[in-house]
């Protein structure tokens, strides 16, 4: 038929991390082949890190009247009379991973409620409903690591015989979470569980160096954190996600809509399924999925540990290594 | 016997202080958690202090000729990258690699030095700038793709512990680039030359103090240690990955600083450093035991900092003697 | 009655005693000498005087009254004007800001307005007689005389019942040292008191009605001016007689040719010089503030770029850095003129300091040998009697005379053989200065060669063995030893102002 | 003729060659996108530079006392959060308010202060310390981004008095500030304590007095970023302000501002907070690939520097001294 090619820029507020990495190259590979392939004009325009280069960016994207933006927005605030403005200017605005508070933008996100319900859950199950365990509480400041840590506590309230013995802040980083969980160990005599917000590695780390046998652990779903979690003995986990391909997500709801056929709602929100060990039964989300951790099918010790699993939406065939970038 | 240590004795110098420091928070927080001064705990916290002391280095001796490094973060970053990239977990090919990461990573220090002690670029400026331009640089050459694992020998030296007596292996690392520094610092005539570029950059040059030299050479220095110490991490944390440098931008310095260096140069010492770096990983290995919000964390981080300070302050001394 | 008076003052820093239990009195309507060898505290009392520092002990009596505030403000209000033989000018400011800092009138915005205080401070420098100081000028871009020369203004200018001149001719040319000598003179006939503190004995003969003599933190005595001789001044201050200031002179300069300059040009201060310094030879350097010794010092020294061409010992050389002057093959070492921002790592041991422009003669095997190290600053430190507590004294903490003969020290610790004197004896006792025109004479006998440049011209009459006379950046004259005298030198300084 | 240049720099406080490349930069975006500095253009160039410009602006009152300000992250974060989440509080009012909050910014400046001319304490370490303290006290009053802002404030921070953007309304009164206080006997005695701590006794400058007043103008100014920065999006945020220490410090270097104290001036720091904005878009404008702007970026700010400083160089070397 006749369709037309669009420009469309990525706007990302950071480069430092392999998430945002596999989220750029995501987007690339996305308007390269699948269903988008040859309709998109891709900019991708990078700023480090502080909100305010966001906004100058986003201010000279304006400028130049693409017909969409997508962003990675580095505030859920701070962009939104900028985006707003875009939105004024008749340009399609979608929001995706750390969506915007703003009500114009699209946005396309995890399902952030129903994953932060099931973690807590998953831990509790195995644990038979009782001991003692240590959170991560993410980066302080995030309104990611915010509504978790309050879904979590909450959940947790319904379960009298978990304990959390201590908190520790990772930072999504691997280093801090390692240092945390081993501070912790040396205080606590007793832990049975351990929720890090991160590579799961570092608490793995931490348990061997302290001489401690392995708990069940909940970590993200780093390809190096699967393996580990699918090779060590004896290690239970649960695996969540929160994939990259969100920029490919966003960048095909910015052509549907640009094609005239936008989605029903504003927000997108997706309930991932979740890798483990341990399929549990429990009180978990509606929807909730669970698939068992194998190594070759859903879990790479050949590629790269900094892969984030799964590498590709339905639509679309991003292979693991166009998403490591090792192809 | 050794001088400045019977110097140090007879009025406790701000070095010592931040050593008692150190000493005071471990002995306080063991009390309250007896876990804390187990030695399996011990180690891990050395391996972690081993890590901001080793970038420190480098640190160290920018900042006492005069200068700062901002470019750590991601010089430590490209070195830990190009370490698992380039050996692809094979241990025999550690071999070319550490050295050529160390050399590159000891060069581009020096294009800091370089444009710092020649083209007259303030430091700040330089080493932010450089710290962005490795940042993306890496990405270019990279193209941003998560390397494969750490080969098992530097695994090895960062997480290994000596069986026989218990110690880590990376105490023996660092004390061991620690003597070297110390001599350096101490010893030689590049020592003196930095103290001398920090203290007065005219007095230096008309002394035929070979100002942009020892500057460079300063620079190169930190970008060596940082190099190390990237290489080393990825030893420790199995993989590389995009942002394990940032920790290190504010440790380092801070850890100088809490030993007693100016931050404006001329003074201070690697010996301080050390205790620095120490105050600071006890600080971060026991916040997590007092189960506190990220808030209050902050607090009573920032305030130990300050107490660690305050008690080498030669004011609170005075105001005590009079007492 | 006293105008002044202090008792048994005493003050220590650290393990070190500057004063122990000094007494001063003076009366209005006197210039007072205070005097006495390097580290006698002189400039300790005088702190203490003036608020820059507290005594330990010891009372300070104003008018008849004990003085109880402290600090510099209150000095200033009970009239105290301090001229510090270090200096106590903001060199970020202008002149006309230092003078005036914290008396400038204001706007009704509460403005400093630049204008009224730049048109201040030239009716300041007319009434004082003082020219070539543009009042908004930085003061970190003038010249040590012409800070010193600030300074002294700033002190005039909010017209002190007390007066303390410390050292403040110690940068100053020949007319210079006139017109604050008249200053002083007046100050007193006005019925106001001058503290006027000195190394040099034909000022304090001209000015001072007494003298108080300082020895080891206490005091030796007080004399009228005319009731006493220089000897026995020099005796009281050293506690020893001193045979001679001036060395013997003997001419020891050889065929061979140390140092040649044709053409030497540095931007419009020096435009073109040509002279030649010979092996054991003192060549003396005149002129007046500004006419280009100073950059004719820091050209040779490698310290700023030059014009023109040079041979050091009969090779050609272009001298890139200090660095390269100092290196072997070349051998050309300064001693500048700012001892405190060119001269010394002010918070860093008299041992480093010594030692820093010879490290490499002390390096084996890349590190320093320490007992190399230590036995060239004991020595150092004895031959040019240095008043330390310890060689790890911080050089910031010396008196000034002992400052500058850390600076000497570190010259000779390394092995140029052509050294450049930029006003060596800046503010040291006669005792040292005798040791160091001894030692001059010493080093030229055995085969260095000197170019030396003094603000005293009866110091270049007495030592150097020609004199070449400066203006404005040119050689007006060039005197041989058997035509030099101190007029013949001051009138071919004005040669040059005639023809310019 | 060369000796003009090198006191015409000197007279500027180091601002001038910064200036000249500012305009560079600005006429080669003009180029290359025509039509860039329009007013409304202007207005929004200035609205996302007006925050570091306040942090900036402060930070260069503390180098010139020959210290430095770390804590201002920390604040700018407490009074974004306090304008964000304390709206509901009874006896909403623009001013009251804003004063209360300005007023936390100058307490946390006077506590610094104290504790820096008290104990005699490193600047750099005393806010490094009260930095952590400050942003924990954020994260208690408001754990992560959000909140909201009263509809007063936010129509505040997009008003248009006069027919002025409040952005370039309120830069003309820093300006028009630093133009008085420049003059002060205050900038005198903080250039001067900064310069020389002796000396600036010797002449009767309160050493203490100069460091509170250096520190509280920098908390103030700091807690204004943070209550700009809340009008501006609506809401706060605890941890903000790490972003924006580096980058003020950086724009007071490239404004001419030594940080060995004693010089500079406001002109050059606005000027190079502008730079640091303006080099995002030249980058823009290059069609660079994604990861070249970052490489671009950091060139272009070094080329900056380097051109500023060779030509300063050069009118130095025509006078001999030093
Ligand atoms: N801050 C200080 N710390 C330690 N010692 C000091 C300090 N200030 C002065 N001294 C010592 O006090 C003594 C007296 O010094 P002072 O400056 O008063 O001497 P002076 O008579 O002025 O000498 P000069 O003629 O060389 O200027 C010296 O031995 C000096 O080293
Ligand atoms: N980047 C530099 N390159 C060369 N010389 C420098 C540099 N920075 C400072 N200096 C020199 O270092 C010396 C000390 O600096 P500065 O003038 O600020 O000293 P100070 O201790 O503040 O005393 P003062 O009151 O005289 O300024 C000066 O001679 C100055 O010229
Ligand atoms: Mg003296
Ligand atoms: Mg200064």
């Amino acid at each position: 038929a006749d369709q037309k090619k669009y420009t469309i820029y990525l706007s990302n507020s950071v480069i430092g991390n392999d998430w945002l990495q596999q989220m750029l190259r995501s987007a690339e590979v996305s308007v390269k082949k699948g269903p988008l392939a040859g309709r998109v004009d891709l900019h991708i325009e990078t700023v480090e890190n502080t909100v305010q280069a966001q906004i100058n960016s986003l201010n000279n994207i304006i400028a130049a009247k693409p017909d969409a933006i997508i962003v990675h927005a580095g505030s859920v605030s701070a962009l939104d009379p900028t985006l707003e403005r875009a939105c004024a200017a008749g340009i399609v605005v979608v929001s995706f991973s750390q969506v915007v508070t703003a009500p114009c933008p699209w946005k396309v996100n995890t399902d952030w409620t129903s994953t932060n319900h099931d973690i807590p859950v998953w831990l509790a199950e195995v644990l038979g409903g009782k001991g003692k365990i240590i959170v991560d509480r993410g980066l302080p400041g995030s309104p990611i690591s915010e509504a978790s840590n309050k879904e979590i506590e909450a959940v947790l309230a319904k379960y009298p015989g978990i304990e959390v013995v201590g908190w520790y802040t990772s930072n999504y980083e691997l280093g801090a979470e390692q240092a945390g969980v081993a501070a912790l160990l040396a205080a606590n005599p007793q832990i049975d569980g351990i929720l890090t917000a991160g590579y799961g590695t570092g608490a793995i780390q931490a348990l061997k160096d302290a001489g401690r046998p392995m708990v069940p652990i909940v970590m993200f779903a780093y390809n190096g954190s699967a393996t580990a979690c699918a090779q060590e003995p004896g290690l239970k986990c649960m695996i969540y996600t929160h994939p990259p391909y969100l920029s490919a997500d966003a960048i095909k709801l910015a052509v549907d809509v640009l094609d005239g056929h936008p989605p029903a709602n504003n927000l997108t929100e997706n309930n991932y399924p979740r890798l483990t060990t341990d399929v549990v039964k429990g009180d978990f989300s509606k929807g909730a999925e669970f698939i068992k951790l194998e190594i070759g099918k859903n879990v790479f010790p050949d590629l790269p540990p900094g892969l984030v699993l799964p590498a590709s939406p339905a639509w679309l065939d991003i292979t693991p290594q166009e998403a490591a970038g090792t192809n | 016997m050794i001088p400045w240590l019977t110097n140090g004795l007879r009025s406790p110098s701000p070095i010592l202080l931040a050593y008692l420091g150190a000493l005071l928070i471990f002995v306080a927080v063991s009390l309250y958690s007896p876990g804390f001064a187990h030695p399996a705990h011990v180690s891990t916290l050395i391996v972690i202090a081993a890590f901001t002391g080793i970038v420190a280095i480098g640190q160290t001796m920018v900042i006492v000729g005069g200068g700062i490094d901002l470019s750590v973060p991601w010089l430590l970053n490209s070195a830990a990258v190009a370490t698992t990239a380039l050996t692809r977990s094979s241990d025999a090919a550690l071999i070319w690699v550490v050295p050529m990461i160390l050399v590159s990573s000891a060069g581009i220090g020096a294009i800091n030095g370089l444009a710092i002690a020649l083209l007259r670029v303030p430091p700040i400026v330089m080493t932010l700038s450089m710290n962005v331009m490795l940042m993306g640089l890496l990405f270019i050459v990279t193209r941003g793709f998560p390397p494969p694992p750490t080969p098992l020998a530097l695994q090895w030296i960062a997480n290994g512990r000596i069986a026989t007596i218990g110690l880590p292996v990376m105490l023996f690392v660092w004390l061991a680039l620690a003597a070297i520094a110390l001599v350096v610092e101490r010893r030689t005539a590049f020592g003196r030359y930095l103290y001398a570029v920090g203290s007065n950059r005219t007095v230096a040059r008309l002394s035929g103090v070979p100002v942009a030299g020892t500057t460079i050479a300063a620079y190169a220095i930190s970008g060596f240690t940082a190099g190390l110490a990237g290489v080393l991490l990825t030893g420790y944390a199995k993989q590389s990955y995009l942002g394990m440098g940032d920790p290190y931008l504010f440790t380092s310095i801070a850890a100088v600083a809490i030993g007693g260096a100016s931050i404006l140069g001329g003074s201070g010492s690697y010996l301080g450093t050390i205790a620095g770096a120490l105050i600071l990983t006890l600080l971060t290995g026991l916040l997590p035991i007092f189960r506190l919000d990220a808030g209050a964390l902050k607090v009573i981080y920032g305030a130990v900092i300050l107490f660690a300070v305050a008690i080498a302050s030669p004011q609170l001394r005075r105001f005590f003697r009079r007492e | 009655m006293n105008l002044l008076e202090a008792r048994d003052i005493t003050k220590r820093f650290g393990g070190i005693v500057a004063l122990d239990g000094m007494h001063f009195a003076a009366k209005a309507g006197e210039v007072h000498a205070i005097l006495g060898e390097n580290g006698a505290g002189k400039s300790t009392f005088i702190q203490i005087l003036s608020g820059a520092l507290v005594a330990d002990r010891g009372k300070i009596m104003l008018r008849g009254k004990t003085v109880t505030a402290h600090g510099p403000g209150a000095a200033r209000r009970a009239g105290i004007a301090p001229v510090f033989q270090e200096l106590s000018l903001i060199s970020d400011l202008t002149v006309g800001e230092n003078i005036w800092f914290g008396d400038e009138a204001l706007t009704p915005l509460r403005m400093i307005s630049r204008r009224a205080l730049n048109a201040r401070t030239a009716a300041l420098f007319a009434e004082l007689g003082l020219d070539g100081i543009a009042p908004d000028r930085l003061v970190r871009s003038l010249s040590i005389g012409q800070q010193q020369l600030v300074e002294i203004a700033k002190g005039l200018a909010c017209d002190p019942d007390i007066l303390i001149l410390d050292e403040a001719t110690s940068a100053l040319v020949p007319h210079e040292v006139d017109w604050l000598l008249d200053i002083a003179r007046r100050r007193a006939d006005a019925g106001k008191l001058v503290l006027y503190i000195s190394h040099r004995m034909g000022e304090v003969r001209r000015v001072a009605d007494r003298i108080t003599v300082l020895r080891n933190g206490e005091t030796v005595g007080t004399a009228e001016t005319s009731a006493i001789g220089d000897d026995e001044i020099v005796a009281m201050m050293l506690g020893r007689r001193l045979n001679r200031l001036f060395p013997e002179r003997h001419a020891t300069a050889t065929d061979r040719t140390a140092l040649k300059a044709s053409g030497l040009s540095v931007g419009h201060q020096l435009k073109g010089m040509d002279f030649t310094l010979r092996e054991g030879e003192v060549l003396g350097v005149a002129g007046l503030q500004g006419h280009g010794q100073r950059e004719l010092f820091m050209a040779l020294a490698g310290a700023v770029r030059f014009g023109g061409s040079l041979e050091v010992w009969g090779r050609p050389v272009s001298i890139r850095s200090p660095r390269h002057a100092l290196s072997q093959g070349i051998g050309v070492a300064l001693l500048p003129e700012d001892r405190r921002h060119q001269g010394l790592l002010l918070a860093k041991p008299v041992r480093e300091n010594v030692v820093l422009a010879a490290l490499s003669r002390l390096t084996r095997f890349g590190l320093i040998d320490r007992q190399a190290e230590a036995d060239v600053v004991s020595e150092s430190v004895s031959r040019l009697q240095i008043k330390v507590g310890s060689p790890e004294q911080l050089a910031g903490t010396l008196s000034g005379g002992n400052q500058q003969k850390v600076v000497l020290a570190k010259l000779l610790a390394t092995d140029a053989r052509i050294l450049l004197f930029f006003d060596p004896t800046r503010g040291v006792d006669v005792g040292t200065k005798a040791e160091i025109f001894a030692m001059m004479r010493d080093l030229a006998a055995s085969g260095y060669a000197i170019l030396f440049y003094s603000t005293d011209i009866a110091e270049l009459v007495n030592v150097a063995d020609r004199v070449m006379v400066l203006s404005y950046g040119r050689i007006s004259a060039t005197l041989p030893a058997d035509q030099l005298s101190e007029d013949r030198i001051l009138r071919a300084t004005m040669i040059g102002q005639v023809a310019a | 003729m060369k000796r003009s240049l090198s006191s015409l720099l000197g007279r500027t406080d180091g601002w001038g060659m910064p200036l000249v490349v500012l305009f560079i930069i600005a006429g080669l975006i003009e180029l290359m996108r025509p039509g860039s500095f329009g007013l409304e253009q202007l207005a929004l160039i200035c609205a996302s530079a007006m925050i570091l410009v306040f942090v900036a602006t402060g930070e260069t009152i503390v180098v010139m006392r020959g210290g430095i300000d770390l804590s201002v992250g920390g604040t700018l974060s407490l009074a974004s959060v306090i304008s964000a989440t304390r709206a509901d509080l009874p006896g909403l009012d623009l001013l009251p308010w804003l004063a209360l909050i300005l007023g936390v910014g100058f307490l946390i400046g006077v506590a610094n202060a104290l504790i820096i001319s008290l104990l005699k304490l490193q600047p750099f370490l005393v806010t490094l310390a009260t930095w952590s303290i400050v942003e924990g006290i954020a994260l208690i009053v408001q754990p992560s981004e959000g909140g909201t802002v009263p509809p007063v404030w936010f129509a505040w921070g997009y008003s248009r008095p006069f027919g002025i953007p409040i952005s370039v309304l309120l830069l003309m009164l820093l300006m028009l500030w630093w133009a008085w206080f420049r003059r002060t006997r205050m900038a005198n005695s903080i250039r001067a304590a900064g310069s020389n701590e002796r000396s600036a006794y010797l002449n009767r400058v309160s050493l203490m007095g100069t460091n509170i007043a250096a520190y509280g103008i920098s908390g103030v100014m700091a807690a204004l970023a943070g209550f700009f920065y809340a009008t501006q999006t609506g809401a706060g945020s605890p941890v903000v302000g790490a972003q924006y220490v580096l980058p003020a410090i950086a724009a007071v270097v490239i404004g001419g501002t030594s940080l060995a104290g004693g010089r500079g001036g406001l002109t050059g720091t606005i000027t190079g907070a502008f730079i640091l904005n303006l080099t995002g878009t030249v980058v823009f404008l290059l069609k660079l690939t994604s990861y070249w702007q970052i490489v671009a970026q950091g060139a272009i700010l070094v080329l900056v520097v380097i051109t500023g400083s060779i030509v300063e160089a050069r009118s130095e070397r025509s006078g001999a001294d030093r």
